[in-house]
């Protein structure tokens, strides 16, 4: 790391060069509108875990339920088209507003919960909203769920898009973390007593960080609805699907680091559709039927020996690496 | 440094993809996307589908191919999630550049899928995703005259149709004046019910009551009590295998015994495990249903006799019956394509089928909203004995429709 | 009986002890004595064996039990009373004497122990059935004592049996330790109540800051005017 | 001039008296003392000034403002900083981002928040390991990493409990040093309970006595080491006390 | 009437196997303080042993309960000596890493079963799987009525466990206060192993149980998973008596609200009474019971 007492520019150079590299990515792969469609996925998943980061891991607020903000966006996006034929893509605009306010709404309940209760009880939030989504057919039109025609085949400007989100909800974090809010955050994270007793009003705080997270996660969501073009209650609020694959993209790339959940991201888009297309077909068919196991395997090898995620625990990866590699000079 | 040798590197393999999409083979085996969920909890339909594919190419292959050179199917997995079988979907039109696309299992998956294949104007023949919108141009922002500019093309009738074949016995011989129905909650379960309430509308059925369930459900009586208590003439369920069998041993137990029909809605009510599960609860249970192997139809009882010399298990359902089919009509469109393997030529290809498979005549027609609809009869079958009987229509049926039924006598112990 | 050799402990980087050694005979009573913070009751943990030491040995009967188990150490003989009791609330009485008897020899003469500690305390015999939580200050440190019996201990340990109990209790409980001392356990106590401890025991230790500033009998302690700069910082 | 008073404060846990009316005032500029056995109830008093326990009854006033039920927060905002018995350091964050997130109180701006963690730091003698994480300090660190980050709030009252404790020596020393520095340099008035008497009995103008939640005596400091009750408290004692019900 | 009485029963019984799977979720939560997500994963395992037992032997799904529950305690053993326990010393900034490492476990758990017996339906099919009894109008499925029977027994064994043996006392005194079990000469690490071990032998127990009225897949298990604490925290943490007093209560309220209100509200119902009693009932039924 750089000289703490020098303020490093918000942008460092290899944020930069990350930037610059994404933004040529897609022309690397102009021949395969299919590794663009992982891409834009990585991306997806990069504005979730973002988004959960903030609150679990910088906040200490470890929402077990983020696919209901994630839901929630889509149907922002999705209802009026559904009902009215508005397009979608006001859902960039409505989707992460409306996961403010379920957010807000929500924090009235489990922000009375501490610990593993918090935990529950938004899990149990996201479960509710997707019983009802499902139940309520003359709004949502139920299991059915919504299809809407998306607006373009080419998916240079879905991604770019999604680049751009998630850019924001990147350097959003990384912004608010580096303000009067961000230190709260990690204060009240650390210790919620002590907060308190250093003039925090850690509920104020609390939602400010669940606003910003709620509302990545809804345009998260409303992205879903506008490149996927269809929706359904059991997916855009599913338990595990999304609730469950956010915090583990959480915590294998790094709780609490502004880019881990990228690398999560990453890692858990990449294992996913290798083993699914059995290696892109170098393997035997069985191996496709490992995806899921496979990324299990690899939550428990994270959990078990890099409890900081590959970017929390960068330093140690790579300590371990250079040994094996070669005998390091005594320092 | 570090970045401009990762980038360098993955220029390489960007380019190595494309390249290796370039080696096109005039001579070698020609290559069909096949979409299905392999994994995931629809996986044992998938599988059953991806064996009969398995076996309608090895039999399509001994006979000589297609004008000479192999069929061969690519299966991607598409998990049982929408969002993962759009991105196989791209996958199979991107990287694997098949011509055409068929499969396609959940109804959720199948409109993403076909999403997909319709920007990309890859022809998709369907054959078990059963929601009416698949084939309703009106879904994919187009005009039911746009019939050139839609690609999905649908083999197995939409769910609406399921009970078609149910109408006339229902209008001829039952007469049922109410009915109750009851489905589970998901996309299939859902439009299903709906198609049936307008149909028992048509044919001045009264519906006293609709519920559903979710998945886990271990104890139905209370709704089955519910039922009971309204006292339908009929009932009518849509459910897979395990719950059908729980909602007949538990009507059974609960002396359910005044309705005229129990009336299966396909899915879970032909399946062998049914009857296995359901034990006596299960006999003269009606079904609905799309295919039977004791149809009629040439190949029916062969295919399934082969698929369980090959696979074992309990064979085949309708689900392996459209898979089989489905493969023959690729082999079928693919031959009249006499070389030109491009997209547009299969499309026309496809729209002018008219062949006859072991699923029944397969031809692709518009009505109302749909086109590129394949029309078809459904059947009735009912568990006769312990036995899956073909009972309507009368002119194709291998035994008499038992009726009237006296279900405190068929149900004694 | 129980030798603890210049040991050195820490709770993670901050280091409590520093180079403590003192020595219990058998069939005394010794008190350490010190402010809050002194490090007392860090030493009863280390001996139960609960924390472990950085340096130095401990030796029961000549046997080194330093960052032994502490499942073991109570099987060796040695039984810890902690400070605040931690009795199980949501157990009976009686089911907490049980649990002090969970190992061999003490487990085959449980019964025989229980009716020996309701001799002791009859109070406790008329509470056998009622949930410890629901007892008073003065009976659930009875019930801590009691419970430290049942192993049939070589050397107990009491972290402050007299915290927070009105004065007359504290009395009964000193004159408890007392009777049970007579039947020759031997006695390790950690006490703030020092005038009281010091007229009783053998033998006293003076913590100040983690390390041992001053040792004798108790009646030398009593005068000795350190002891009163220690506690009053006059 | 009374900055804190306490009006007859009580609060009773599930029966259990632990603070018994007690009342006293604290005068601008002074350090005040506040002694008594373990759990006698010094530090639930601290709790229900910062009001982490709602007082059963009774009235705390600061600077003549009723704030018995004010917020955590907002008491700290109005002035009263506190450090706890048991230490709450930040533990993954540095100390400068530890005491700048104290500071972030009065401060709204980064450099200003930066500028007093910076002062404070070093008024507590942390400068050197600044950039260290909290929960890697050790002892001694952490208790002085919790005056600063209670300083670095700009209080006018602050409580420090047992910020003593479990020093050696020579840190007491600095300790010492710092808390009469925090009066005399800074102008706050302190509240302070500690078990170390030669801690407390140097420093302290008065002293407040307490045990069983209910007060003893007040005074100086040499009175009050030779109140008999106060001898009794501490050191226990042989004869039983009369006419005093401490159940 | 008969509706009603109907209800209440269908619900009580259901309620009796929900209380076998909260009792070992609260087990687990009393002494590890996590909520375990593959509990119903590991009901899945037991259920899957069964009725392997029950394809190769013809072994009788009530007699695989000595067979398969030992080793599902065997698995139960081994994941949290191995995976759960050792997270107990580590530092993280999510405290709730053992829970993630029980969903990571889940997830394994799940694709293996799908890999050795693929994601085919299964089911057991004994002489008394469609038996009933007639109470009056009322009817009762024979094997729900054992499996509620079993529960009793499973349950009353349980507390002899607690209540009369050492073993079962130390669980009780680690749940209570950990520190003060090890005075006692508890190892805690012992105590938190066996006890995952024994929380998923009854969830495993009551998978099998299940069996004959149920069908079992891969998938079977994350819906029990969601019950179990709704359940546990309904009847308070660590507390049997809650977790069956939950367990039947979660029963009768699902079965009432399939019954009057709609049968897809059914799981909702479990998840407001859960919201309502985590907000407002924070200590669960254990308040009330005082156990």
């Amino acid at each position: 790391m750089e000289d703490k007492n020098k303020k490093s520019p918000f942008v460092t150079k290899v944020e930069l060069g990350i930037i610059a590299f994404a933004i040529i990515l897609p022309f690397i792969f102009d021949s395969s509108p299919y590794f663009q469609g992982l891409l834009i996925f990585v991306l997806m998943w990069v504005i979730l875990g973002t988004s959960w980061n903030l609150l679990a891991g910088y906040t200490g607020l470890v929402s077990f339920g983020h696919a209901a903000y994630f839901g929630i966006g889509a149907y922002a996006a999705a209802l009026p088209y559904y009902h009215f034929h508005i397009s979608p893509w006001w859902g960039l605009l409505t989707g992460g507003i409306v996961a403010v306010i379920l957010g807000y709404l929500l924090g009235i309940v489990v922000f009375r919960l501490r610990g593993p209760y918090f935990a529950l009880g938004t899990l149990a939030s996201a479960e509710i909203l997707r019983l009802i989504f499902g139940e309520e057919e003359w709004l949502t039109n139920g299991h059915n769920g919504i299809l809407y025609m998306t607006t373009w085949v080419s998916k240079y400007p879905y991604y770019f898009i999604a680049l751009i989100l998630a850019l924001g909800a990147i350097f959003s974090v990384k912004f608010v973390m580096r303000t009067k809010a961000g230190y709260y955050f990690l204060s009240i994270r650390e210790d919620e007593d002590a907060a308190q007793a250093l003039g925090i009003n850690t509920k104020k705080y609390k939602n400010i960080s669940t606003v910003i997270s709620t509302f990545w996660a809804g345009m998260a969501g409303a992205f879903y609805m506008i490149y996927m073009g269809f929706i359904d209650p059991e997916v855009v609020f599913a338990l595990h699907n999304i609730s469950i694959i956010t915090i583990l993209v959480g915590i294998i790339g790094g709780v609490g680091t502004i880019w881990g959940p990228a690398v999560g991201a990453v890692v858990m888009v990449l294992v996913q559709e290798l083993f699914r297309s059995s290696i892109f077909g170098l393997a035997p068919s069985w191996v496709s039927g490992m995806h899921a196991f496979v990324f299990g395997l690899l939550v428990i090898f994270v959990i078990l020996y890099m409890a900081g995620g590959i970017l929390g625990d960068w330093d140690l990866i790579k300590k371990k690496l250079k040994f094996s590699r070669k005998v390091e000079t005594s320092k | 440094m570090k970045f401009t040798k990762i980038l360098i590197g993955l220029i390489a393999v960007g380019l190595m993809f494309s390249l290796n999409s370039c080696g096109k083979k005039e001579t070698g085996p020609i290559k069909i996307g096949v979409l299905l969920p392999l994994t995931g909890h629809q996986a044992n339909f998938g599988t059953m589908e991806k064996n009969s594919y398995e076996l309608a190419k090895e039999e399509i292959n001994a006979k000589g191919g297609i004008n000479g050179r192999k069929l061969e199917f690519v299966y991607e997995d598409d998990t049982g999630k929408p969002d993962v079988g759009r991105s196989a979907a791209e996958k199979l039109i991107n990287v694997d550049k098949v011509p055409m696309i068929a499969g396609g299992y959940s109804s959720s998956v199948t409109f993403a899928a076909a999403a997909v294949a319709q920007q990309y104007r890859t022809p998709f023949l369907v054959n078990t995703g059963s929601v009416d919108k698949i084939t309703q141009p009106e879904d994919f922002n187009l005009t039911v005259n746009d019939g050139d500019k839609f690609y999905i093309y649908r083999m197995n009738p939409p769910v609406s149709e399921y009970a078609s074949g149910l109408e006339s016995l229902l209008s001829e011989v039952v007469k049922p004046k109410s009915v109750y129905i009851i489905h589970e909650n998901t996309a299939f379960g859902t439009k299903g019910a709906k198609s049936f309430a307008k149909t028992a509308k048509k044919l001045g059925i009264e519906v006293l009551g609709q519920q559903q369930y979710s998945a886990g459900t271990v104890d139905f009586k209370p709704l089955l009590l519910n039922a009971k208590k309204a006292n339908p003439d009929m009932v009518y369920m849509i459910s897979y295998v395990m719950d059908a069998a729980l909602l007949m041993k538990q009507a059974r137990e609960i002396n359910f015994t005044t309705p005229k029909l129990y009336v299966g809605a396909g899915a879970g009510f032909t399946m062998p495990a049914f009857k296995e599960n359901a034990g006596k609860a299960s006999d003269h249970v009606v079904s609905a249903t799309l295919w039977h192997q004791t149809l009629p139809i040439k190949g029916a009882k062969e295919y399934y006799d082969n698929y369980v010399k090959k696979y074992g298990g309990d064979g085949p359902d309708y689900h392996g019956a459209e898979a089989y089919s489905a493969a023959y009509v690729v082999a079928d469109v693919l031959t009249r394509c006499k070389g030109d393997y491009s997209k547009e030529t299969i499309k026309k290809a496809l729209d002018n089928t008219d062949m006859m498979t072991v699923f029944g005549p397969v031809k692709f027609v518009s009505y109302g909203k749909k086109i590129h609809q394949n029309k078809m009869k459904t059947y009735v079958v009912q568990w006769i004995n312990g036995e899956l009987k073909l009972v309507w229509p009368k002119n194709l049926a291998n035994a008499k429709f038992e009726y009237p039924i006296d279900w405190k006598k068929v149900w004694a112990e | 009986m129980l030798k603890v050799n210049n040991i050195d402990m820490s709770y993670g980087d901050l280091q409590v002890l520093w180079d403590v050694s003192f020595e219990v005979k058998k069939g005394e009573i010794v008190v350490l004595v010190g402010a809050n913070g002194a490090g007392k009751s860090s030493i009863l943990k280390t001996i139960s064996g609960l924390q472990k030491i950085s340096k130095g040995s401990i030796e029961l009967e000549g046997e080194n039990i330093a960052n032994v188990h502490p499942s073991e150490i109570i099987k060796r003989g040695i039984v810890h009373v902690p400070e605040g009791r931690r009795l199980f609330n949501e157990m009976t009485v009686e089911e907490n004497l049980i649990m002090g008897s969970l190992y061999g020899e003490a487990k085959q003469k449980r019964n025989e122990t229980i009716e020996e500690c309701y001799t002791l305390f009859p109070r406790l015999k008329e509470r056998r059935k009622q949930l410890a939580g629901t007892l008073s200050g003065g009976e659930q440190q009875m019930v801590a004592v009691a419970r430290g019996l049942m192993s049939h201990p070589k050397v107990l340990m009491l972290d402050e049996p007299s915290l927070g109990l009105a004065p007359v209790l504290v009395q009964d409980i000193f004159s408890i330790i007392k009777s049970i001392n007579k039947q020759g356990i031997t006695i390790l106590l950690v006490e703030q109540n020092v005038q009281s401890t010091l007229t009783f025991c053998d033998r006293a230790y003076v913590l100040e800051n983690g390390r041992i500033v001053l040792e004798g009998t108790g009646q030398e302690l009593l005068k000795n005017e350190h002891v009163k700069t220690a506690f009053l910082g006059i | 001039m009374s900055i804190l008073s306490l009006d007859k404060l009580t609060k009773n846990f599930g029966g259990l008296m632990a603070v018994d009316h007690v009342s006293f005032d604290v005068n601008e500029g002074e350090i005040f003392g506040l002694i008594g056995p373990n759990g006698s109830g010094k530090t639930t008093i601290f709790n229900l000034i910062n009001h982490y326990y709602t007082a059963t009854d009774g009235k705390i006033i600061f600077k003549g403002q009723d704030i018995t039920n004010k917020k955590t927060f907002e008491i700290a905002r109005l002035g009263i900083g506190r450090t706890f018995q048991v230490v709450k350091p930040l533990r993954r964050l540095s100390v400068e981002e530890n005491v700048m997130a104290a500071a972030f109180a009065r401060e709204s701006t980064f450099a200003g928040a930066r500028k007093v963690a910076s002062e404070m730091i070093d008024f507590c003698n942390l400068t050197n390991v600044s950039n260290m994480k909290a929960g890697g300090l050790p002892i001694g660190g952490r208790k002085r990493l919790e005056i600063a980050r209670a300083l670095a709030t700009r209080p006018s009252l602050i409580l420090l409990d047992e910020t003593a404790a479990g020093l050696n020596p020579s840190e007491l020393d600095e300790a010492i040093d710092i808390i009469k520095g925090i009066r005399d340099k800074l102008g706050i008035t302190i509240i302070i309970v500690e078990h170390i008497m030669k801690v407390i009995m140097n420093i302290s103008d008065r002293i407040h006595a307490i045990a069983f939640g209910a007060t003893i005596t007040e005074g100086p400091p040499a009175e009050v080491a030779k109140h008999p009750t106060v001898i009794e408290a501490y050191l226990g004692s042989d004869y039983k006390m009369e006419g005093q019900n401490y159940a | 009437m008969e509706l009603f009485l109907q209800t209440l029963i269908g619900g009580l019984l259901i309620g009796g196997l929900y209380a076998i799977i909260g009792i070992g979720m609260t087990l687990i939560m009393g002494v590890l303080g996590i909520i375990n997500l593959a509990h119903g994963q590991i009901m899945m395992v037991g259920m899957y042993l069964a009725w392997l037992f029950w394809m190769a032997f013809g072994l009788d799904p009530y007699l695989s309960l000595f067979l398969a529950v030992p080793l599902v305690f065997l698995l139960g053993i081994f994941l949290s000596k191995y995976l759960l326990y050792p997270l107990i010393e580590k530092d993280s900034i999510l405290p709730e890493n053992q829970v993630l490492m029980t969903v990571g476990i889940g997830m394994v758990l799940v694709e293996l079963a799908r890999f050795i017996f693929s994601s085919d339906y299964r089911s057991v099919k004994t002489s008394y799987s469609d038996k009933t009894i007639m109470l009056g109008n009322i009817s009762l499925s024979w094997p729900l009525v054992i499996a509620f029977v079993i529960a009793i027994l499973l349950t009353l064994g349980l507390f002899w466990l607690l209540i009369k043996t050492d073993l079962g006392r130390s669980i009780r005194a680690t749940a209570q206060d950990r520190d003060a079990a090890t005075l006692m000469g508890i190892s805690s690490k012992r105590i938190t192993i066996l006890t995952y071990g024994i929380g998923s032998g009854l969830v495993g127990a009551a998978g099998i149980l299940l069996l004959p009225i149920y069908y079992l897949f891969p998938d079977v298990g994350p819906i029990f998973t969601v019950k179990a604490f709704v359940i546990t925290i309904l009847g308070g943490l660590g507390s049997p008596i809650g977790a069956i007093a939950g367990g039947i209560v979660l029963g009768i309220a699902e079965t009432f609200g399939a019954t009057y209100i709609s049968m897809g509200y059914r799981d909702a119902v479990g998840l407001v009474i859960f919201l309502l009693v985590l907000v407002f009932l924070p200590g669960g039924l254990k308040q009330i019971f005082k156990i």
